[in-house]
């Protein structure tokens, strides 16, 4: 049982505030992702949950009582760093055996050696329990890291960008693994990472984690389908969100987004009407554009000018001219177009969405 | 497991040292006899003070005193001594000492005046007869503290152990074979070291060997007794730094003219015993210095000259006077010393009449009683070169071997400073003038001090 | 840098023999006077060939010696354990006070942190003579004159600094993580300190004791002065040979290679980690 | 479920006292030396002198402007400099030059690697001993019997004030360049391989990455050796004391040994004191120098 409340953190490394005024509540047994790019604070914050990066101000709760002074050691999280950090001196068997022959815990020691050996089975790597870190791969050695924190039943499971050194493959491996085993861990998780598509597989909820700011915590569907402003709905998706620069203008009584001399029709929302006349932006995902040879009979469209296309295997990515900005469509690997041929991009209404260009606010998302 | 043989190791690595720290800690209670009167002596190394070590078990069983000894050898042993003294530590109780650091140590109040202990009868035995000392070498351990004068008065502060006077050993085979006479004024000895340095079978031979260390322990030997042989003088009466005198400066000039051009290369490195050992080792014609070193150089299991070494009073300056310079090593009485009717007793017996006499065996055959000088047993162990070591040890005694240095606590800084120059002068870099001019000036602007 | 061509081979080979024979061409030269008998040990011109004899061991080791030899009163086994005790004695606890000021100077920030590290290495200009009347006057208060806690708390000023920038370097060689990771774990700055940071420099540790041992083994002044008859140490029972009548060379030479003995098996001990050790945070560049 | 033991709340890790409560016991054991240095430098503006240490009476800079003024400290400070410069020096290009050689293994190089640090093991006085014997001014010293069987004529070394000094640098350099081959050897050691590779592909000499690779990320080395090897080097003694005690002619002395001429052989404490502070301000000023210059490396 453990929920993590922050209020108000602040954390300034001299004069560079890193962490903002940090307010956020972790519910118990959540797989909570925080997702930001680097340099964003996001390690910052998971290491002052743990303990071992002080707090400059506010307060942490866990299971409503403040740890924000308590000792790395008193607050019993577990933790799995970026860099391993695995005991380089000690074998595979006494990195994992490390938490538990901690003298406040007085396990005795043949519970440490069965608790240890059934965790190693679990994840594979109980035949080279004496080797030493330096002797293992990559995912063997990370593998050690979540041996070591599993090991403890700890009240809250903390991990810094677990997946970010392996390759592809074993990436997406180990990420069906940790999704699998979520149920063994039996507790809060908070994991931290710059991958979307880690954040959206994993995480139950996602922050999102802008220069030491939340700019959204949600579901993975409400984050992917109703971003609260621009910048979450860039940071998901791969490839990116298109945007085009335009205002909202008025054409007979109804708002329309008016960009170059292209009018396209708005859904009627009271918060459009107020904002007419504003610089506005358009966003609108690469799966959701269709390319079309001739002139689509939708006023949701656009002329445009195959720029390049690119072939991904099973699917192609074409990028577009639109006016001076470039747009990326997700089409068929045997749909080939030509260079500079005239194309037109079309989309069902449904999938666009608007933000306010000063502060990048949401003013339209899918499904409303 | 694996780690079962680091967590071993460790253990036994804190077991070994904390095992040290326990002897550590435990050498530190003292260990003696509880009770008894304990004293403390400090020694360099000597013939007296070695020998006398081989005694003092059968001294302390006589009388249950516990007599603890730190030896070191000369250098260190004055180095430690000035610490100790100037600190006012009362640990040590007895130590040794030459007349230089006797004035010195005298005026600065660290020595107990030994006359009062004399005159005790129940701490002197009947049989110890003070008078039985040579009456010039008490002479030399009495100052009344006035600085240039006074020697011979005031209080005793210290009792002789060994005394030793300056002769020229000299290679008689060396000299009957290159037809040259035994020199009886400086400039035949310089004239007799140029000529015998040549090489002889196959052997660089030096003519004229002299310590050359920056020291006034260079000073002291060969060069004061020519110096003072020629009437110069170290200060005048008013204390006034006068070696720059013309007589100085010729017998300065010639005495290094000697060295340079009779003797060996790089005489300012060597020290007494890198010279005595060129004498030991056959490699100098003649060497000048202390008249006791005979013991080595006539002992065949260690001297390569045994039986061919000559012994040759130093020679008469202009006016026909020959003024030997001497030394007188001595024990002393620490003012501060907690116990010093105990060390007075060890002091007394050490200087014994019975003590000195079963000291000669051991080297240590310059005794400062007569009647240790004219016992038999002396005589047949000092009787080298058909008796002509007695006889030049007998002379010197009574009529050359004077304490040439002024009675003052500059020795020392005089000294150095004027063994700098004499280097300065061999170095070729100063005449014999100029050095001991400046020299002169420095010491008299330091004494001014 | 590929030293394959055979001219560079030769040049390598000729470089290596020039300084060794430079090296250990004295201490060749020590070991035969150790083996000579006394007139050969200053037989000019100086002879390589001689019969060797064991005698001045013998002497200085166990005191038997024969007639005729002259000796000094033969205390060098007693220098020999006296300095083994305070040479071992100074290197404990020099690592006992060198290690956490290493560590706190590598871990934490702190006010005035540069200015104790460089008062540290401060400590290290002052002259001996300078300080060695007035120690001797505050010995004599305390009375530690001629004990070997005295001699090893006065050794500290020369082995303690040096201790302190050394294992410095290696304290901020360990990567902070693994540091925090043990701390997670569960463990206090003393559990991380002594199972996971110390461990992690032993290369180090076994440099710095090698290093300080030879430095407080080779003293000369404070042992002389602060010292005493019962502490006497090695360095001054080798000068002891210095007699009165003449120096005895072969002794002094023979006292000379056993005292080397134990620096040798210390060395031999930690060798492979002299070299290792000594690759600090502060040599990576 | 938790653990989670509550206790007094103390600001979370390291504590503030911490740092200053682990860096207080060496303090301790330094701080002997803090009185002893203090009184020394109250005594350099006293007339202390040993024989009368009743009557210690305030002279204020007499002893700094008679020192300064004579010509004899300048010749001290000359010989300290040439001495301490030409040591450092020739032990660092030593020093770097057999570490280059014993980098690279080869058969054997392990024994020549442990045998390297014996000359350091023999304490400095009896090495300087054993060196006078060896450099004995007649052909009876040993250097001077070879150099005599290839025809040079025995040279006076220790007793020859062109020679002496000479001869005291070879014997520092003799004791103290292990010292300097093991730190070359740790940082060689620590220089990773891949800069020389690329550099060979590009077809670079060996004097070329000397000069552009090896060098520079040998500058920590350097600077730790100058640091060490400079601030011994200043105060050199023991090996000056066991030969030439400053010798022919004040050509070997240095400061620390004419300071033991006034302190200890003249007994004129204040004077003594005063060369030796200035001994000490010059370590001072240099290390004050090289450990700014390290930390600037290291950040590098």
């Amino acid at each position: 049982m453990a929920n993590i409340v922050f209020q108000n953190v602040r954390k300034c490394y001299g004069d560079y505030e890193a962490i903002h005024d940090l307010s956020l509540e972790i519910r118990d047994r959540e797989f909570f992702v925080i997702l930001g790019e680097s340099g964003a604070g996001k390690t910052t914050t998971l290491k002052m949950i743990a303990g071992v990066e002080p707090v400059t101000s506010g307060a942490i709760l866990l299971n409503s009582r403040p740890i924000q002074n308590l000792t790395p050691e008193e607050r019993d999280c577990a933790m799995v760093f970026e860099t391993y950090a695995l005991y380089p001196h000690l074998s595979v068997y006494e990195n994992i055996a490390f938490p538990l022959r901690a003298p406040r815990r007085r396990i005795p020691d043949d519970q440490i050696n069965q608790t240890v050996l059934q965790v190693a089975r679990v994840l594979g790597i109980d035949p080279f329990l004496d080797r030493r870190p330096a002797a293992l791969s990559g995912g063997q050695r990370q593998r050690v890291a979540l041996g070591r924190a599993l090991v403890r039943q700890p009240a809250v499971f903390l991990m810094d960008e677990p997946l970010s050194h392996l390759d592809a493959r074993l990436r997406n491996e180990m990420r069906t693994e940790i999704k699998a085993m979520r149920e063994s861990f039996g507790t809060t998780i908070v994991y931290v990472t710059h991958d979307y598509s880690e954040a959206l597989a994993l995480g139950d909820r996602i922050a999102i984690l802008h220069r030491g700011r939340i700019e959204q915590v949600g579901t993975a569907s409400q984050i992917f389908r109703r971003p609260m402003n621009r910048m979450v709905a860039e940071s998901l998706g791969d490839p990116p969100m298109n945007f085009l620069k335009g205002t909202i203008a008025l054409a007979q009584n109804q708002s329309v987004f008016a960009t170059g001399n292209w009018r396209i029709p708005l859904p009627e929302n009271p918060r459009l009407r107020e904002s007419v006349g504003k610089e506005v932006c358009l966003g609108l995902r690469p799966q959701h554009i269709r390319l079309e040879r001739n002139h689509p009979d939708t006023p949701f469209s656009l002329p445009s000018k195959l720029f390049v296309q690119e072939l991904l295997g099973d699917h192609a990515i074409a990028s577009v001219a639109v006016g001076d900005r470039l747009f990326m469509a997700l089409c068929q690997a045997d749909q080939a177009y030509s260079l500079d041929e005239p194309l037109y991009l079309a989309w069902a209404p449904e999938h666009m969405y608007l933000f306010l260009e000063d502060t990048g606010e949401t003013l339209l998302a899918e499904g409303n | 497991m694996a780690n079962l043989k680091y967590r071993f190791s460790s253990r036994l690595v804190v077991a070994i040292l904390s095992g040290l720290f326990v002897l550590l800690f435990s050498q530190c209670t003292k260990k003696n006899r509880p009770g008894s009167a304990e004293i403390h002596l400090l020694l360099n190394r000597h013939p007296f003070t070695e020998s006398i070590l081989r005694f003092i078990p059968e001294y302390e069983r006589m009388t249950g005193v516990n007599v603890s000894t730190l030896l070191l050898s000369e250098e260190e042993y004055f180095e430690k001594l000035i610490t100790e003294l100037s600190s006012r530590s009362s640990f040590y109780d007895l130590f040794m000492l030459g007349f230089p650091h006797l004035w010195q140590y005298a005026k600065a109040g660290w020595l107990e005046p030994l006359d009062p202990y004399i005159e005790n009868p129940n701490l002197t035995p009947e049989n110890w007869d003070p008078d039985d000392f040579f009456p010039e070498l008490i002479a030399c351990s009495r100052w009344n503290l006035e600085q240039g004068a006074g020697m011979g008065e005031g209080p005793l502060w210290a009792l002789p152990v060994n005394e030793e006077a300056y002769v020229i050993f000299y290679r008689k085979d060396l000299f009957e074979r290159f037809h040259v006479k035994p020199p009886s004024t400086y400039e035949e000895v310089y004239r007799a070291a140029k000529i015998l340095s040549r090489n002889v079978d196959g052997q660089q031979i030096y003519g004229f060997g002299h310590r050359g260390v920056r020291s006034w322990s260079t000073i002291h030997p060969g060069y004061l007794t020519a110096f003072a042989s020629w009437g110069a003088r170290d200060f005048d009466e008013s204390m006034h730094c006068v070696i720059d005198s013309p007589r100085g400066i010729q017998i300065t000039d010639l005495f290094i003219r000697t060295l340079r051009e009779g003797g060996p290369p790089g005489w300012p490195s060597y020290t007494w015993y890198e010279g005595k050992e060129g004498f030991l080792s056959g490699r100098f014609a003649m060497w000048f210095d202390a008249n006791h070193q005979a013991a080595a150089f006539e002992n065949p299991a260690k001297s390569r000259v045994a039986g061919k070494v000559g012994y040759l009073l130093p020679p008469a300056g202009p006016d026909g006077q020959i003024r030997s310079s001497t030394w007188v090593w001595s024990l002393a009485m620490n003012a501060a010393s907690k116990n010093k009717d105990a060390a007075w007793r060890f002091l007394a017996w050490a200087t014994s009449k019975d003590m000195l006499q079963r000291t000669v065996p051991y080297e240590n055959i310059n005794p400062t009683r007569r009647s240790v000088w004219e016992d038999p047993k002396t005589v047949e162990a000092t009787n080298w070169d058909r008796g002509e070591y007695r006889r030049t040890a007998q002379l010197l005694l009574s009529k050359y071997a004077r304490i040439r240095w002024t009675p003052s606590t500059y020795v020392t800084q005089a000294g150095d400073r004027w063994a700098a120059a004499l280097q300065e002068i061999y170095e070729g870099n100063r005449t014999a003038e100029q050095a001991l001019k400046d020299a002169a000036e420095d010491i008299n602007q330091m004494m001014r001090k | 840098m590929t030293t394959s061509r055979p001219f560079k081979r030769i040049l390598k080979a000729l470089g290596l023999g020039a300084y060794f024979t430079f090296a250990l061409g004295p201490v060749i030269w020590i070991a035969m006077m150790s083996l000579k008998n006394p007139n050969d040990v200053i037989a000019s011109p100086p002879k390589f060939v001689f019969t060797p004899t064991l005698e001045n061991y013998k002497i200085i080791t166990v005191g038997r010696h024969a007639q005729g030899v002259e000796t000094v009163r033969p205390d060098y086994p007693r220098y020999f354990l006296n300095t083994l005790i305070i040479a071992s004695a100074t290197v404990v606890v020099s690592l006992l006070l060198g290690t956490f000021a290493a560590y706190s100077l590598a871990r934490f920030s702190f006010r005035f942190k540069e200015d104790i590290a460089f008062t540290f290495l401060s400590f290290r200009f002052a002259p001996e003579l300078m300080i060695i009347l007035p120690l001797y006057v505050v010995f004599q208060k305390t009375g530690l004159i001629d004990s070997y806690s005295g001699l090893t708390a006065a050794y500290q000023l020369i082995t303690l600094p040096f201790l302190i920038w050394v294992l410095r370097g290696f304290f901020e060689d360990i990567p902070r993580e693994i540091e925090q990771a043990a701390r997670v774990d569960g463990y206090t700055w003393w559990g991380v300190f002594h199972r996971i940071s110390l461990p992690l420099i032993k290369p180090g540790i076994a440099a710095v004791v090698i290093l300080s041992f030879i430095f407080a083994w080779n003293n000369f002044i404070f042992s002389m002065i602060l010292g005493g008859e019962r502490t006497q140490t090695i360095t001054l029972g080798i000068l002891g040979f210095i007699g009165y009548e003449r120096v005895l060379w072969g002794q002094m030479a023979a006292a000379t290679m056993i005292c080397v003995i134990p620096e040798l098996i210390l060395a031999f001990l930690v060798q492979n980690y002299i070299i290792r050790g000594l690759t600090f945070g502060a040599i990576k560049g | 479920m938790t653990d989670q033991v509550s206790r007094a709340k103390h600001p979370n890790p390291p504590q503030r006292s911490l740092p200053y409560l682990l860096t207080f016991p060496a303090m301790i054991a330094l701080i002997g030396i803090l009185y002893p240095f203090v009184l020394g430098v109250y005594y350099t503006f006293t007339n202390y002198t040993l024989t009368e240490p009743g009557d210690i009476q305030w002279v204020g800079l007499a002893n700094y402007v008679e020192i300064f003024k004579a010509i004899d400290f300048w010749k001290a400070f000359g010989v300290t400099f040439v001495f301490a410069a030409s040591a450092v020096m020739i032990e660092l290009a030593l020093g770097l030059g057999v570490a280059l050689l014993l980098k690279d293994a080869f058969p054997g190089v392990r024994i020549l690697r442990s045998f390297l640090i014996i000359p350091m093991m023999i304490p400095p006085i009896v090495s300087a001993l054993m060196w006078k014997v060896i450099l004995l001014p007649t052909n009876q010293g040993v250097l001077n019997h070879i150099l005599g069987l290839v025809g040079i004529r025995p040279i006076a070394w220790l007793g020859d004030s062109a020679t002496a000094l000479v001869s005291l640098i070879l014997i520092d350099v003799w004791i103290y360049s292990p010292f300097a081959v093991l730190i070359f050897l740790a940082g060689l050691q620590s220089i990773p391989k891949e800069p020389y590779e690329a550099a060979q592909v590009d077809g670079a000499s060996d004097w070329f990455m000397f000069r552009k690779l090896t060098l520079p990320l040998l500058t920590p080395c350097i600077v730790l050796v100058t640091l060490f090897r400079l601030i011994d080097s200043l105060k050199v003694f023991d090996i000056i004391y066991a030969t030439t005690k400053g010798g022919p002619a004040g050509a070997t002395t240095t400061l620390h040994i004419q300071s033991y001429f006034e302190a200890i052989r003249w007994f004129r404490m204040g004077r003594g004191m005063v060369y030796l502070f200035v001994l000490w301000f010059l370590c001072f000023i240099f290390s004050k120098a090289l450990s700014r210059l390290w930390t600037k490396v290291l950040i590098r």
